[in-house]
């Protein structure tokens, strides 16, 4: 009886190897384009255009976060622009009331959480799939942002609270600003969640197969509503960054800023299915599709091309892969037959 | 809107404040302008940047249109960093949002390159010239005068806006409607303001709703070039042509159809050639130090001859042109 | 793959069925197939003829399913050939088999949960009318006869979604009789069957057979294969070991031919001291699924609960556990009541469920058997406050050990497993929590002798230093063999209560089949 | 969008009580559609007593040809989603289509078949290329669907580059088609219905068609049933494509005018128009009725706003409000309808 494992182990266990994994190589994909923006293009290794770039992108970063949570536990949520529209207006209309900033921050969170408890109650209690859901709250948040501020724009907020989220201001010596840093931390928060709590593993096994989790006594209601939480308060969070960054609340900041989320995780490499993927994926993701942004765009490509290489980038991260393990086991199997 | 808090532009002393102008100085060879349209897919976004370019070329200039492929506040941004970066001499701007923008633009004066807003004004401190394609104000009167004649100055009228945020769009409407309180309109009505969003589809359906909701409508007034279409497309084939009077503003390209078969008998228009070459001077003018912004000062506009810097840095291109059945076949844009 | 080797050949040596007269139907000849680095059949060759009904033996994970996948074109042997009456044939996929007359019953139903049984059963063959449209009332018609020569009450219009694992595999079995099959494959089509539904598929494959249609089988019962075949082939890891007669043959022999070696008692309860109560079930109802259950489970027993298919078992067991929330009465753990429908609460309060379906319900099957059976211990696993990874691989290699796992690594999702082996990992991760009581559902579904024996002496071991045991089985000796009570169900009721001494065959069924009233208690 | 196939946990919402209720039960799975039928008729009806002219004919016509090219596109998706897939990219191909059917017809009198052939064709070539790359490269449709969004959306902007094709060129026959009717019913909703019922019937009775849904339900099962996954998840996005593309050439003829971002961003309107018309996301159920009805339902609710005169601001909030209200009552009936038959059948068996 074949009891120890090492009597299967064949000599030839190391052939077929883990291949060329997705995440890996966007992170290697950006790490290119870092390279060759800094050797070719005049102005990219600036450290103002630097700042800028990355904090061009923190809002749609600090959602990425725990969209990849979500998406690695099978669920999705299309509504986050509409919360952080929704998170804008609002710090807008409550500033323009006379309310202290102070007050501002944590009622906006608050209605994050609550926006997220909808969606969290509607996934988990009423039984509905989160993509169809997140497309109504989607149009709701949104409508309730417009009617939160109308047509107006509110623009001067205070001066301390605005210069913590310019890309001008940075931290001393880098070119991190503030919002930047702060998705560098909760990145690293993240990432140990996701890979190295239960809470995590659960995650994980949720999206897989949220049936077997569930017999195996994880509490898979519970976790998904939290996500959903989660999700809102990140979203109303980066609608208050947007609004200081920008220096303007409207009703309709971030419009179709979902899609950007969700492509720059799922380049990352996080599975639609649910299951797999990594934070590092995640980010490089996130970081790639806003490096390479900038660019282009220093390099005078117009929009339009840059709106056909993010396709082509989407579609060569998910084929890449496949085409690398196909030949890796053709080889493979080539190898088997002849020894 | 009108806040009074502390404004966060106020620490943004205008860059304009220590230069001075030399009007006799030559526009300078070489200028590179570039043109930030608030979507680089809006038709009529297009042919004032294509007149901008042009006219560079003429006094030895170069332009080029960059931006966004969505009319987004934010996504401005972004090129306007980027243009920061490449060193342009002059950026010119439709804004999408007249705040958003401010803080990259000041950066740019900061950087000593020029900043002319054109079309769709920024915040004041935020750009040196404002080129407007008709005074706001006159704007508004006018569509509003011409509608109450077309329609003996009784009844009920609607508004088909582009999006809920355009500055422009906003500015036209509140004069609109300071209009209307004259006691000249008395028997006429604002019943409601809807908004196409600038989409053809969405506009059309708007108007389509406006018609039933309100039955007894008399005229609306769509100061949109995409509004304006899609309204008159509605209803030139409804039963309501005829008996609802469409105003506002349009391109006789799109518009000619309409008026030739009935379904609209004038609308306005500025030639928006002219809005762009206008800006596309103004921006050289600044460039070449010949003016700063400040009021009072004068420049020649190629073909269009001299202009002055009117109050808050704004230039007023003319008045616009009311197109109708008599004049509309001598236009092309 | 060596290909000079003088391959076992059956058509020579030790096949003493050479010289016979008509020519296989299907065979295998020299067949390999590795996946990855393990190297599930090396050098395999097995002949069907017609009339025949062949058994195919060997422990979990010794190539039965994959030999079997091989035949069905599933999988394409990395060296050898299939032959179908005698000419090399390359089957590029299971429609090829399936046109060639090869039925092939799975070791896992692969049902299309959303559409109808009758969909199901004739998918991608749907009897036509004129222009091609599917004659939607033949397809019907032609199930509702199949139903009904397996002597089973399926609506043809039934969603396929929410079968018991039974009745799926009666699905799977009428979709292998709904055309005229020249050979019929089966991987452990009674694994999940009673006694009676498997007394009714024997008839209909004896039937099969007569009409000289070739069956190939695959069972861990051992009587069944006696019952129902004539000759029988062994491998063992990967490799052929016998093919032979089952004439002659004793149960004894071929474990021996399976395992390498004797095995002896394969039930080995052992008397336990009965302690405290220790899971109490009182007045347990779930409208229209089971009613009034009430029953006692103590410290130290084992405690089977069997009946027909479809009697309401698992459904107790899964109201028990908190995964579904019963109607009315209540589950006490220890003296204390659980909460309703929470299986963490369950699990803290001590609680184990090894469920029936082990690829939805039992693992995830992506995820890695060390990941999977960590699951249900994510607390335990933790140094610091975050997942030890060492800790958790600890604790996997530990229960693979003792559960005599067979795999190539611990990071391998399960997925890869033999079905036996999966069976096990759903043992070992319910195991690891140490519960103080443990329900489990068909156990040893799928499991091979050798390690049922294991399972069963671990079962008594468990007993016997405390643990309460909840066993549904609808293997009757492994219930007779175990148990230290038996309970039967009848149509959602509790029909009787057999102490262990008075437990037989004749009166478990007779209260399984409604002829007997509930026994005083 | 988990891939299981079993039953989630929430056991109660999927199980399917005892077997002598299964004709109930198939009565359940089909009142789906009625639910959302029941919605919209609700909806309709209310709005017309608050304002009778939603149902003059010139407002039914409206309501109509609002509807039609959503119905279409929803018809093609729910043949993608059907399979497990998506496809996100039609709005794109509705873009492209209806651009380049504008720029080919501008100024020349070429007939209507013409173009909508053409269209047609731009859309199975869209089609074909994300279905192969879904089915041959075997990566996930929603990134695959995603980048080719984005790709035609590109090619789209970059060839249009700001230009606008206005009704004023496109030729009188192909404008009749977008505005014209028979005995007072406009062409593009007999097309859209048209289209429907084949598809409809099509899904319902051939081999192919219900393979699709097998290949939803279980692509497991479906490879072990030797259909061939592949050929026929190719064909889904090809058809998918063709219809878009076809939407873009009524679009054209519609509304006359076309520019680049025409369709922008209605990915989501029509995979919402899917859902709510009870496709299920996951593969393998639904209807193209139940689609076709969503679509109904969501461009209905828009004209209906609109004629309620709600303030613009509030629209969009209401909108959001009303979908979520009609996917949780469809959900919370069918629970409900579900779980009453599980007791009436209890007690049917056990009284026996
Ligand atoms: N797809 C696969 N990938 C990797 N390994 C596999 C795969 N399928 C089977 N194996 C391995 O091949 C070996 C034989 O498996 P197989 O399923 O044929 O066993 P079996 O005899 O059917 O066992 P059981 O009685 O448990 O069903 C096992 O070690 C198994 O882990
Ligand atoms: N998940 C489910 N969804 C719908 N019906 C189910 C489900 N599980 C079981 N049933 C049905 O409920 C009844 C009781 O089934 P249950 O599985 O509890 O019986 P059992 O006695 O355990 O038999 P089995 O040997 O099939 O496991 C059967 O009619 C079965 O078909
Ligand atoms: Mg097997
Ligand atoms: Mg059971």
């Amino acid at each position: 009886m074949s009891t120890a494992p090492d009597t299967q182990k064949a000599p030839a266990s190391r052939v077929r190897g883990p291949g060329l994994r997705w995440d890996t190589a966007v992170g290697v994909l950006l790490v290119a384009v870092l390279v060759v923006g800094l050797a070719g293009t005049e102005g990219f290794g600036s450290r103002e255009n630097l700042a800028f770039a990355f904090n061009d992108i923190a809002e749609v970063a600090l959602i990425a976060l725990p969209m990849t949570l979500l998406v690695v536990a099978g669920q999705v949520d299309l509504s986050v622009a509409s919360m952080l529209g929704l998170g804008s207006a609002l710090t807008g209309a409550l500033w323009e009331a006379g309310w202290a900033f102070e007050t501002i921050v944590p009622v906006v969170l608050l209605v994050g959480v609550a926006g997220g408890l909808l969606n969290g109650w509607l996934v988990t209690r009423v039984g509905l799939p989160s993509l169809a859901v997140t497309i109504g709250t989607l149009a709701l948040y949104r409508g309730l942002a417009s009617v939160a501020l109308g047509s107006d724009a509110v623009t001067d907020f205070p001066q301390a609270y605005a210069d913590w989220a310019v890309d001008t201001t940075t931290v001393p010596g880098t070119f991190l600003t503030y919002p930047v840093l702060l998705f560098v931390v909760l990145a690293a928060v993240t990432a140990v969640v996701l890979h190295a709590t239960g809470l995590g593993r659960s995650l994980f096994a949720i999206g897989s197969q949220e049936e077997a989790a569930y017999f195996s006594g994880v509490r898979v209601k519970r976790i998904k509503l939290l996500l959903f939480v989660v999700t809102g308060l990140f979203s109303a969070f980066a609608g208050v960054v947007f609004t200081l960054r920008y220096g303007s609340a409207r009703a309709d900041n971030g419009l179709g800023f979902e899609m950007l989320v969700i492509a720059s995780v799922l380049l990352g490499g996080v599975d639609f299915d649910g299951g797999k993927g990594t934070l590092f994926g995640a980010v490089a993701g996130v970081l790639l599709i806003g490096v390479l942004k900038n660019l282009l765009t220093l390099n005078d490509v117009a929009g339009e091309v840059q709106v056909i290489v993010t396709g082509l980038l989407l579609v060569a991260s998910v084929l890449t892969p496949r085409v690398v393990a196909g030949v890796v086991e053709r080889r493979h199997r080539r190898a088997a037959r002849t020894p | 809107s009108g806040t009074t808090k502390d404004s966060a532009g106020e620490s943004g002393a205008k860059a304009t404040g220590s230069a001075k102008a030399d009007p006799d100085a030559p526009l300078k060879k070489g200028l590179k302008l570039a043109f930030l349209p608030k979507q680089i897919n809006n038709p009529y976004e297009k042919i004032l940047d294509e007149a901008g370019i042009a006219a560079a070329k003429e006094y030895g200039g170069t332009g080029k249109e960059v931006g966004p492929s969505d009319a987004n506040a934010s996504s401005q941004v972004s090129y306007i960093n980027t243009l920061i970066q490449q060193r342009q001499d002059a950026i010119l701007i439709a804004a999408n949002d007249p705040n958003a923008v401010c803080g990259p633009l000041k950066q740019a004066m900061k950087k000593d390159i020029k900043v002319v807003a054109y079309d769709s004004d920024t915040a004041k401190d935020c750009r040196q010239l404002f080129i407007n394609q008709a005074g706001s104000e006159q704007i508004g009167r006018s569509l509003v005068q011409h509608l109450a004649e077309q329609i003996g100055h009784k009844g009920k009228i609607a508004i088909l806006s582009a999006t809920q945020n355009a500055t422009n769009q906003n500015t036209w409407i509140e004069y609109m409607k300071e209009e209307l309180k004259l006691p000249a309109y008395k028997d006429m009505e604002l019943v409601k303001v809807a908004y196409g969003d600038d989409a053809d589809q969405k506009s059309f359906q708007q108007t389509q709703g406006l018609l039933q909701a309100y039955p007894d409508l008399k005229g609306i007034i769509s100061p949109t070039t995409v509004g304006i279409a899609a309204a008159a497309r509605y209803l030139g084939d409804s039963s309501y042509k005829g008996k609802v009077v469409l105003n506002g503003l349009g391109t006789p390209n799109q518009m000619r159809a309409y008026v030739k078969n009935g379904t609209v008998e004038q609308f306005s228009l500025w030639n928006p050639e002219e809005l762009g070459y206008l800006a596309s001077y103004a921006a050289a003018a600044l460039a070449s130090g010949q003016i700063t912004g400040a009021e009072g000062e004068t420049f020649t506009a190629g073909e269009l001859g001299e202009y002055t810097v009117g109050k808050d840095g704004e230039v007023i291109l003319g008045e616009p042109t009311v197109f109708d059945a008599k004049n509309i076949d001598r236009f092309d844009f | 793959m060596n290909q000079s080797s003088p391959g076992p050949d059956p058509d020579s040596g030790p096949d003493p069925d050479s010289g016979r007269g008509p020519a296989p139907v299907l065979a295998l000849q020299g067949v390999s197939k590795s996946f990855g680095a393990v190297r599930a059949l090396r050098d395999v060759s097995l002949r069907l003829f017609p009339g025949e009904a062949h058994a195919l033996a060997g422990e979990n994970g010794a190539g039965k399913s994959t030999l079997i996948k091989a035949l069905a074109g599933v999988h394409r042997p990395d060296s050898g050939e299939v032959r179908l009456d005698g000419d090399p044939v390359v089957f590029h996929g299971p429609a090829d088999a399936r046109d060639a007359g090869i039925a092939v019953i799975y070791q896992e139903p692969t049902l299309f949960p959303d559409l109808s049984i009758a969909e199901n059963i004739f998918m991608g063959r749907q009897p036509r009318r004129g222009g091609g449209r599917i004659d939607h009332r033949a397809v019907r018609a032609t199930t509702a006869g199949l139903m009904r020569r397996l002597g089973v009450d399926l609506a043809p219009d039934r969603p396929a979604r929410g079968l018991s694992i039974a009745d799926q595999q009666i699905v799977e079995i009428a979709k292998a009789l709904s055309f005229d099959a020249r050979v019929l494959i089966m991987d452990e089509p009674t694994a999940a069957l009673t006694g009676s539904e498997t007394a009714r598929l024997f008839s209909v494959v004896r039937a099969l057979r007569a009409e000289g249609a070739a069956v190939l089988f695959v069972s861990h019962r051992l009587d069944e294969i006696f019952e129902l075949c004539q000759r029988v082939t062994t491998l063992r890891d990967g490799r052929w070991v016998s093919s032979e007669p089952l004439e002659g043959l004793t149960e004894d022999d071929l474990v021996r031919r399976m395992v390498g070696r004797d095995l002896d008692g394969l039930y080995p309860k052992q008397d336990a001291e009965v302690g405290d109560v220790a899971l109490s079930v009182h007045r347990l109802t779930r409208e229209g699924v089971f009613h009034d259950v009430s029953f006692d489970v103590r410290r130290g027993e084992i405690v089977a609960l069997a009946g027909l298919v479809g009697a309401g078992r698992t459904e107790v067991a899964q109201a028990v556990f908190g995964v579904d929330r019963p109607d009315a009465g209540e589950v006490k753990v220890a003296g204390a009541v659980l909460r309703p429908g929470s299986p963490t609460a369950a699990m803290a309060a001590g609680l184990a469920l090894v469920p029936e379906d082990r690829r939805q319900r039992g693992l995830v099957m992506e995820m890695s058997i060390e990941r999977n059976i960590g699951l249900t211990g994510l607390g335990s696993i933790r140094r610091r406050g975050l997942i030890s990874r060492a800790l958790e691989h600890d604790r996997a290699a530990d229960w693979a050990v003792r559960l005599q796992l067979k795999y190539n690594r611990l990071a391998d999702s399960v997925g890869v497993l033999s079905g036996g082996n999966q069976q096990k990992v759903v043992l070992a991760k319910w195991l690891a929590t140490g519960p103080s009581v443990l329900i489990v559902d068909e156990p040893t579904r799928g499991i091979d002798v050798g390690t049922k024996a294991e399972v069963h002496r671990l079962l008594s071991a468990l007993a016997a230093d405390g643990l309460a045991v909840l066993m549904i089985s609808s293997d009757l000796p492994e219930v007779l063999g175990m148990a230290d009570r038996v309970l039967v169900m009848h149509e959602g009721r509790l029909a009787a209560e057999i102490p262990r001494a008075e437990a037989t065959e004749e009166s478990v069924m007779a209260a399984a089949t409604g002829r007997t009233e509930r026994s005083a208690a | 969008m988990t891939a299981t196939v079993g039953t989630p946990p929430d056991t109660d919402a999927v199980r399917a009580p005892e077997r002598s209720a299964s004709s109930l039960v198939d009565a359940v799975f089909r009142a789906r559609e009625i639910s959302i039928a029941g919605a919209l008729v609700l909806l309709v009806l209310g709005t017309w007593l608050a304002n009778p002219r939603f149902l003059s004919d010139q407002g039914i016509k409206d309501l109509l040809l609002n509807a039609s090219i959503l119905v279409l596109l929803a018809v093609g998706q729910s043949a993608v989603v059907v399979t497990r897939n998506i496809d996100l990219s039609v709005g794109s191909v509705v873009g492209l289509s209806a651009f380049a059917c504008g720029k080919f017809v501008a100024g020349t009198d070429h007939g209507v078949l013409t173009v909508m052939l053409l269209g047609v064709a731009i859309g199975v070539v869209c089609g074909l290329v994300s279905g192969a790359l879904v089915s041959f490269g075997k990566v996930p449709a929603l990134v695959v669907t995603l980048g080719m969004l984005y790709i035609i959306q590109g090619v789209d902007y970059w060839w249009a580059r700001g230009e606008q094709i206005s009704a004023a060129d496109v030729p009188g026959a192909v404008l009749g088609l977008g505005s014209g009717s028979v005995l007072g019913v406009p062409y593009l909703p007999l097309i859209a219905v048209a289209l429907l019922a084949a598809t409809a019937y099509y899904l319902r009775s051939y081999r192919s068609g219900r393979e699709l849904y097998a290949i939803g339900s279980s692509p497991e099962a479906a490879r072990l049933a030797g259909i061939p996954i592949r050929r026929r998840v190719l064909a889904a996005y090809a058809f998918s494509g063709a219809v878009a593309g076809f939407a873009g050439a009524l679009w054209l003829a519609r509304f006359g005018t076309v520019v680049a971002d025409n369709a922008h961003g209605w990915e989501l309107t029509v995979v919402s128009a899917v859902v709510v018309g009870g496709v299920a996301i996951t593969g393998g159920t639904g209807t193209v009725w139940g689609a076709a009805l969503g679509a109904l339902l969501l461009t209905t609710i828009g004209s209906a706003l609109v004629v309620l005169k709600v303030d613009a601001f509030w629209q969009g909030a209401i909108t959001g409000a009303l979908l979520l209200l009609a996917i949780s009552v469809d959900r919370v009936v069918n629970l409900r309808v579900t779980a009453a038959l599980r007791k009436r059948s209890a007690r049917h068996v056990h009284g026996a």
